[in-house]
């Protein structure tokens, strides 16, 4: 019979996963399926879409979950359609914490990232010879979503052990998760901390990043003052990179959409059609941009 | 024996004082009538003696018992039921539903529907009024709504009733239904208050009466026999008021307004007819006689189905009021509530809204003129209110009428004034106010439309009448041949062939 | 062709036109007539049908509620957590439903009792609530502890879903109360006039505060029900749902001025929110262009309904 | 005595209220009261201010618009697109503006010509615009080539950015037109009761179609200077904005029920909304605690207004 697989996503405004989706597709053209391509914001989307993807023939589904803690309920729907099921970036969890092995993932750690992201800002702190004394960081935060935690989290834990006096970390909580809520919240506490000469920002993504760069830009601290380090690097990232002068905005952390679009997709065919049992566990890893090398970062990472 | 009294009655709101240490007492059976210009308080007391508002000050007391009211359902269980000034009827629900809310029949919350339209039919029936109890309100017009408030009152086992102006939107048909409920209810003991500006009504229906004056208690009379006509008159506006009508021959020029074959979804046989530059022309006829629906097509307030309406021999465009105002045209709506306050608004805004685009160029207001204008028709027609820019909202009811009347006669370059009900709810020192702007205005060379439930006003003023019955023109009666027996006639639906006129 | 007219232009006419959408989405549409779609289809509609229940009756009294998403998410965490601390199941769910109808009831208050424009406080409400959950969570799931909690979603009678259940129930429960009790005309004559209802007796500041309690616990219900079937309780679940909800209901007649309201027309809003949903999916409709085809849906659903009622000549 | 109370109680009590509580937090609030942070301040706010200008006029004339955010992310991603597209700023603000001017324009055909429900049309088109706007960028963000562009938001005229100026500039047109010309008053007119204004010879249909098309053009505005500010078009901004815009004019005493608003009071709601995000940020409140205290005082801005109204004994 024919090949139909679901790949359901939690946000999919999000460019990340209009890459996944594409790359998804991408490997369904090679081998010949279907990818049907559902998003879902929260836990009773989920429901609904599998539910959908069953009454419409599909074999199994790929899902990054809105909720990790949704896994029993993820599991017992796909069940109960006779879906094959894996996951990619967010793993899931059972009621106690503990990740469900027996679900095959694909995906990064959230505090990973975040530490690659702490480990960039720390390494160019001390390129260009500030004392980290002097230096305010923004923790542009957005606490309701689990995974923007964990980013963060990751981040501090490696800038704290470098070294980085802990008072000297602000928390700016952004209303929403778009780039003026981060501008907005980012800059009052430029304003609180007015006497501070050296910033560095990170945050959930991008976009929160950038809204703490625009805010240093709008109370007038030079880009030579600022470090911001993002996660994603998409359009985004990009656009900031080809301006024409450098901006505060010194780096992202891509992940490889292609890996967590095209293979997922692949081994969830070889899985239906072989009856080949993907991996339990693939991890794969970010990697740094600036804004000379972004370019390759991305070739090789398979993205364009 | 006084079955109902008030005593020290007072009750103040922001800048006015609308009833000032009123007292007065009404015996076991009685008609006691309640008179006084507009914004005297009348509507202010019943308001009170129905639990809506608590007094600032003072007692009543039904049968010797003193009343303390938390709520209308307080005064409800006591017995005492208002049939408010302005109709107070959720038009969602059926006439049924109306007249039984607040107290459906009901067994564990559930309503018996056939019960609740059935008592209600029958009852409709017994008392003569005559509506479907299963139409929805919104479906009614206006006067059959105000029939349905009073069958609210007659239903109930009340021992006492006011009514606050309950034939302002009745014709006299219907009015004497009510009367004779009324005539049926004093038998059984009830006291009824009784809230009107017409004088012919309180002589027929009062025994007693009591007049107010800016709030305050200006006469009792517990004979109305003892009194007349003039006394009162005097009582209520401290002046005499020879002749309310005074009418007096104009000369009349071409034909202004032509109105040719006129229909819409509600008036299907086609209306013709003509007003001449001076006239004023009257139109009689019962509730739904389809009068305000003429005058709504005439406007284009509601869409035409055909028929031509020039003035001047230019003809006005269907289905757009602004388009009518460019014409020429005017239309004051019957429906002061739904379709002529502006709820929130200053009295001057209410009066300029129309008229101040001669004086806003570039359609920038000019807060002087407006203020002016407002404070001429404030004391042209002597609106009862501490400022101009109190919100119509607040004022009495004869005084928004008031209110509603001043936007359309400040209009400038007016050539057709149509005037729905131009009286309705308002003093007589007003009225006669009122029909000498419509005289003025006649001279001036506008024709006027009027229309009128009220047979002695359509009579008084009217250089001609014209009686609608059932959607039809039913005769046109010039001034000389004014005749009250005929023109009740043709109004009836139920009367033999028409040639009788 | 007259009394077709007359069908289509009744006061039943969005039942029709949907009936007729219904049936040409049947045979258009690859795997939508099929009992597993059926059944999919109606769960992923049980939380706006169940909440659109009550809210119909808030709209219908002229009033708005903006904090059923929140109060759904709240009470289904409750559920949960008391579940997992108590270790029962029935005092979860007692818990879950009293926070409900106590949120509700505080809504109520506030807006009849101190007139507070029922918008801003219950736009205040939706936020302190669901940061309420947001507290009690530290922003995180909370899961079930006992599997037993699923089976209110999972349990099936006569094949069909226990959720599915509770929905046609409450359906048919509240359609009754709206058009056979004193309640239900009691809010409709509050909606229709507020005045004038007063005037008549009816205890308009209680009447409000009820049937914001009866909301929130409605909301309660909704929050279990969507707890089990999501395996935990989510201090995120249901954001927006507020907005669905009211569109269900004024897709289905109800007027937003107050006074009028059907079941049998919110129950056509929701399953056209529903269907829209999964015909897009099963068609495999593109995300972004989702969003387009959703609002052109509303339009479109609104608008043939004004035709009709407008054919019916209706004054204002 | 007796005079505070007037004042307090008075047409400007909530401008007294608010002035009252801005002493308190300037003095108790460290590093609020500073030049820096009042600039902040103020362009935090200067989308939602420019928004709730016309908003204003579109609840005042008892009608309602959920697609304002979208519109402002659309024109702005517009504004962008089209620069980079002509190499010409001006001609990229220009379409943006058309554009928002336009959807505007749709709305008000559809609601006031086609009588259709304000709430579900701009719940369509707030859908349909946002589907747009993801489509046209494959929901991505697009940079701004010429960095021209970026001076409209980070320029400065008497040290005060542009964005302020241009919000200010705003207010006070608003505010004249609002109070001193036929269509400010035929707004309200409208508000207060349409049926009455229809028959004063207002043209209701027309008046409404404007106010739509006027509020899409403001958006257009609002959204040129966003996208400037964070320097892209981002078809997902400004998203919520329709609530955050509603209630900072019912908090400034605009009326849902039209016929009642005034610009000072929407000023005050606007900056109230400002204000607590900057303090409940200044103080470093929790994230998970600013949604209630973000709540709270919501109900207590209202709270305060209507014990003042209420006190001065409005009818209705
Ligand atoms: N809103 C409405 N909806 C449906 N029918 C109406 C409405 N208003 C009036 N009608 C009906 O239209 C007919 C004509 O009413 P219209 O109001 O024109 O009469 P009228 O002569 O002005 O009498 P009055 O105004 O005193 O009731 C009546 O049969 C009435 O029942
Ligand atoms: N809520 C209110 N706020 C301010 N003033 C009010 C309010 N209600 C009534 N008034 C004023 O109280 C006075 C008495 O009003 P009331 O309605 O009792 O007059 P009325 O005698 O019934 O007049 P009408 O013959 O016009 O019906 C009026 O001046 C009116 O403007
Ligand atoms: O939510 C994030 C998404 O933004 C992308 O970065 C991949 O990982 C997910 O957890
Ligand atoms: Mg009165
Ligand atoms: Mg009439």
């Amino acid at each position: 019979a024919d090949v139909k697989i679901g790949f359901i996503v939690k946000q999919p405004e999000e460019p990340w996963f209009q890459d996944e989706w594409k790359f998804a597709d991408q490997a369904a053209k090679e081998k010949g399926f279907t990818v049907v391509k559902i998003g879902a914001e929260d836990g009773e989307k989920v429901q609904s879409a599998i539910d959908n993807l069953g009454a419409q023939g599909a074999q199994g589904f790929i899902i990054c979950t809105p909720d990790v803690k949704l896994g029993p309920g993820i599991v017992a729907k796909a069940e109960a359609n006779q879906l094959k099921l894996m996951t990619v970036d967010d793993r899931l969890v059972s009621a106690d914490g503990k990740p469900l092995e027996d679900v095959p993932h694909m995906g990064i750690s959230a505090t990973k990232i975040g530490e690659t992201v702490g480990q960039a800002i720390v390494d160019e702190i001390k390129k260009r010879g500030w004392d980290m004394k002097n230096v305010g960081a923004v923790r542009v935060s957005y606490d309701q979503l689990p995974t923007a935690v964990d980013r963060v989290e990751g981040a501090m834990s490696v800038l704290k052990s470098a070294g980085f006096p802990v008072e000297n970390i602000y928390d700016a909580p952004q209303a929403k998760t778009d780039t003026e809520a981060a501008l907005n919240a980012a800059t009052t506490v430029l304003n609180k901390h007015a006497d501070v000469k050296y910033w560095v920002a990170f945050g959930l993504n991008d976009e929160a990043v950038l809204g703490a760069v625009r805010a240093s830009e709008s109370v007038g601290i030079p880009a030579a003052n600022v470090i911001g380090v993002g996660i994603g690097g998409a359009e985004s990232a990009i656009n900031e990179f080809k301006k024409p002068a450098p901006t505060g905005f010194f780096g992202t952390v891509i992940i490889s959409p292609k890996r967590h679009g095209y293979e997922t997709a692949l081994n969830m065919y070889d899985w239906i059609a072989n009856d080949k049992e993907p991996a339990k566990l693939t991890l794969t890893s970010g990697s740094l941009a600036l804004r000379d090398d972004y370019e390759k970062v991305r070739k090789d990472l398979g993205i364009e | 024996m006084a079955f109902l009294e008030f005593s020290n009655i007072s009750k103040g709101y922001p800048g006015v004082q609308a009833l000032a240490n009123v007292s007065f007492t009404v015996e076991k059976g009685a008609v006691h009538g309640l008179m006084g210009e507009n914004g005297a308080g009348k509507s202010t007391l019943i308001r009170v003696l129905s639990g809506d508002q608590a007094a600032d000050a003072g007692n009543i007391l039904v049968d010797g018992k003193e009343q303390k009211y938390a709520s209308v359902r307080d005064a409800f269980h006591a017995g005492v039921i208002v049939i408010h000034q302005e109709l107070q009827l959720v038009p969602e629900l059926t006439v049924a539903e109306n007249l039984w809310l607040g107290r459906f029949p009901a067994k564990g919350g559930v309503i018996h529907s056939k019960a609740l339209i059935e008592t209600v039919r029958s009852k409709l029936e017994e008392i003569g009024i005559d509506v479907d109890s299963s139409a929805k309100v919104a479906s009614l017009s206006i006067g059959a709504r105000q029939m349905v408030e009073i069958a609210k009152a007659v239903m109930l086992d009340a021992r006492v009733i006011a009514l606050d102006e309950p034939t302002s939107s009745l014709s006299s048909r219907e009015s004497e239904i009510l009367f004779s409920l009324i005539d049926r209810l004093k038998a059984q003991g009830t006291v009824i208050l009784y809230v009107s500006h017409r004088l012919d009504e309180i002589f027929r229906l009062c025994d007693s009466l009591t007049v107010l004056r800016d709030g305050k208690l200006a006469a009792h009379h517990p004979q109305i026999a003892e009194t007349t006509r003039e006394q009162i008159i005097s009582e209520m506006v401290g002046r005499e008021i020879s002749n309310v009508w005074g009418w007096r021959e104009r000369p009349l020029g071409d034909v202004r307004l032509e109105v040719k074959g006129l229909s819409g979804p509600r008036l299907r046989h086609p209306i013709s007819f003509s007003v001449r530059q001076g006239e004023i022309l009257g139109f009689f006829g019962l509730i739904g006689a389809g009068r305000s629906d003429m005058a709504r097509l005439l406007y284009g307030a509601d869409a035409r189905h055909q028929g031509q309406v020039t003035i001047d021999g230019v003809a006005v465009s269907p289905n757009n009021p602004k388009a009518a105002i460019n014409a020429g045209m005017v239309l004051c709506p019957e429906d002061r509530k739904f379709d002529g306050i502006i709820q929130g608004r200053s009295i001057e805004e209410n009066i300029a809204i129309s008229s101040r685009r001669h004086f806003s160029p570039f359609g920038i207001l000019s807060p002087r003129r407006e203020a002016a204008l407002a404070d001429r028709f404030i004391a042209k027609l002597r609106v009862r209110t501490p400022s101009r820019k109190q919100d119509i909202i607040n004022l009495s009811g004869g005084n928004q009428q008031k209110v509603i009347l001043g936007r359309w006669l400040s209009e400038q370059g007016i050539k057709v004034l149509v005037i729905d009900e131009p009286t309705r709810g308002i003093d007589v020192g007003a009225k006669s106010e009122i029909y000498e702007i419509l005289y003025e205005l006649a001279a001036g060379g506008m024709a006027i439309v009027v229309i009128s439930s009220e047979l002695p006003e359509v009579m008084g003023i009217s250089d001609r009448i014209m009686v609608m019955c059932q959607g039809r023109v039913a005769a046109n009666v010039a001034r000389q041949d004014f005749d009250e027996r005929n023109i009740l006639t043709a109004a009836l639906p139920d009367k033999n062939a028409a040639g009788t006129l | 062709m007259n009394s077709l007219k007359k069908i289509l232009l009744g006061e039943q006419g969005l039942v029709v036109i949907f009936a007729a959408a219904f049936v040409i989405v049947s045979l258009f549409v690859p795997n939508f007539l099929t009992e597993r779609n059926m059944l999919g289809l109606l769960q992923s509609v049980v939380t706006i049908g169940i909440v659109a229940c009550t809210m119909m009756f808030c709209l219908a009294s002229r009033d708005f509620d903006l904090s059923v998403g929140s109060i759904v998410a709240f009470s289904g965490m409750i559920a949960v957590m008391v579940s997992n601390a108590t270790g029962s199941i029935p005092v979860g769910l007692l818990a879950a439903l009293l926070c409900g109808a106590v949120v509700g009831f505080v809504n109520g208050i506030v807006i009849a009792r101190f007139r507070i424009n029922a918008l801003i406080t219950t736009l205040a409400t939706m936020q302190i609530v669901r940061g309420l959950a947001l507290i009690a969570s530290d922003g995180r799931a909370v899961g079930i502890n006992d599997p037993d909690f699923y089976q209110l979603a999972l349990s099936r009678f006569l094949t069909v879903p226990t959720p599915i259940w509770i929905m046609l129930i409450l359906f048919i429960l509240f359609g009754f109360v709206l058009n056979r009790t004193v309640f239900g005309k009691n809010t409709l004559a509050i909606g229709g006039n507020p005045e004038a209802s007063r005037l008549a007796g009816v205890n308009v500041v209680n009447m409000r505060v009820w049937i914001f309690a009866l909301q929130g616990l409605v909301c309660g219900i909704a929050g279990i029900l969507l707890a089990s079937r999501i395996t935990s309780g989510q201090p995120n679940a249901a954001t927006g749902l507020e907005l669905s909800v009211i569109s269900a209901c004024v897709l289905g007649g109800v007027s937003l001025a107050g006074g009028r309201a059907a079941m049998s027309g919110v129950i056509v809003g929701v399953l056209i929110m529903g269907i829209a949903e999964n015909v897009m999916n099963l068609l495999n409709i593109q995300a972004f262009y989702q969003y387009v085809v959703r609002g052109l849906i509303l339009l479109i659903a609104v608008l043939l309904d004004n035709l009709r009622s407008s054919a019916a000549g209706r004054r204002g």
